[in-house]
């Protein structure tokens, strides 16, 4: 099967700490939201700690850890909410 | 009534909008930048969104105030962008048939945007270094989905 | 910013009375006329204060908020006279380093006026007939101090 | 001693019910908030109800029924209130 290619948009310290508003991943087909964390800390060990506090969006909405990834779907990483 | 700006808030708008001749009751709520977080001096911060998901929790927020509180009005309005001390950063403006309903939605419409809604801010000192304000005792990865902070 | 009015309230002058550059919260509430009351449809409403006692009594509300809540800024405003259906007939405005303590003196405030100051309603039906609201639930001679409601 | 002369304020449904928003009152020297309840009722028996549910205001401030009167008080019938 084809792999999946999913961009994450990126905000507030992760987005500062990528020096981007988003990064391009490639995870395998039926990929889930809990592989995309994994994949995630592998490639930025240094940010581990923020990453585990993050929630997942996808299509602007948070997702759980089981829920699959789909071509086209929008991804982003929301870090600690601070609004108000 | 619900939406990201980044012009300066204007309240009284906000509660016009919510007034009914039904209703009894209104209850504003501002946030408003304080000089100082803690110990730390603060000389002014940034508000950043996902502005599309926030739009979208934001109605979520007040659709399940309304929910619990049928007969209230809410109107909800979140600033982005760069705020000097003393500007509103958010405005909640409620109005129901009587007081408590009013307190009620209007408290749990602030406490659940701060706990769900995707806006941080970054808090700028007066050498001009910023820090994100990411706080720690939200966990929003477990459980996956935040809710109320009622 | 204490005080009784024959005039509309203009509760933007009062929020902006209370707002401070060390506080991160305001909450305002707005008390407005109903078109009813119960069954019974209102046309307007008038409001008669024993007024030297009314504002020494507003005074004293105030100031055992922020004995309780010593941080807060408040400012209180009570209508008299005749008003229309939607007007506001009192407006608290508290704003207080935190949301937690704007809204508990906030309310407070409202409830202990309601219960304590000698401010009293006539209800006109579209008729032109009236009646003055004197609440069964409010004993004021038994204990002869009215107190808090909260 | 000499009689106490005390003229009472009288507010809302009172003071519609009195025609007058006044009423002038003779009590006996070191009468009490209590001896003016009373003398109130036996006046007007017919707003009974509503007399047993009012506040006394002395001096601008409530007060109790043991509190003594003194000439010059300023005193006032508060029915239930209903501000807000």
């Amino acid at each position: 099967m084809k792999p999946l290619l999913i961009e994450v948009r990126l905000f507030a310290a992760l987005r500062e700490a990528a020096a981007s508003s988003t990064v391009a991943l490639e995870l395998p087909a039926n990929a889930t939201v809990g592989d995309l964390r994994q994949l995630l800390v592998r490639r930025w060990p240094q940010w581990r700690t923020l990453l585990e506090r993050c929630a997942v969006a996808v299509n602007q909405a948070y997702a759980p850890d089981q829920q699959r990834l789909t071509a086209g779907d929008e991804v982003a990483l929301i870090p600690p909410v601070s609004g108000g | 009534m619900i939406s990201l700006t980044r012009q300066a808030i204007d309240y009284q708008a906000l509660t016009e909008a919510v007034r009914d001749p039904q209703h009894g009751a209104v209850v504003l709520f501002l946030g408003t930048v304080r000089d100082r977080t803690g110990e730390q001096a603060t000389a002014r911060l940034e508000y950043e969104a996902y502005a599309a998901m926030a739009e979208r929790e934001m109605r979520r927020v007040v659709e399940a105030a309304q929910q619990r509180w049928p007969q209230t009005r809410i109107a909800l309005i979140h600033r982005l962008g760069t705020l000097e001390v003393g500007e509103v950063s958010v405005a909640v403006a409620v109005s129901a048939p009587h007081r408590a309903e009013a307190f009620a939605a209007c408290r749990y419409v602030i406490d659940t945007l701060k706990a769900t809604v995707p806006i941080w801010k970054k808090e700028i000192g007066p050498d001009g270094t910023g820090e994100w304000v990411h706080p720690a005792d939200i966990s929003m990865s477990d459980p996956f989905r935040p809710e109320s902070a009622v």
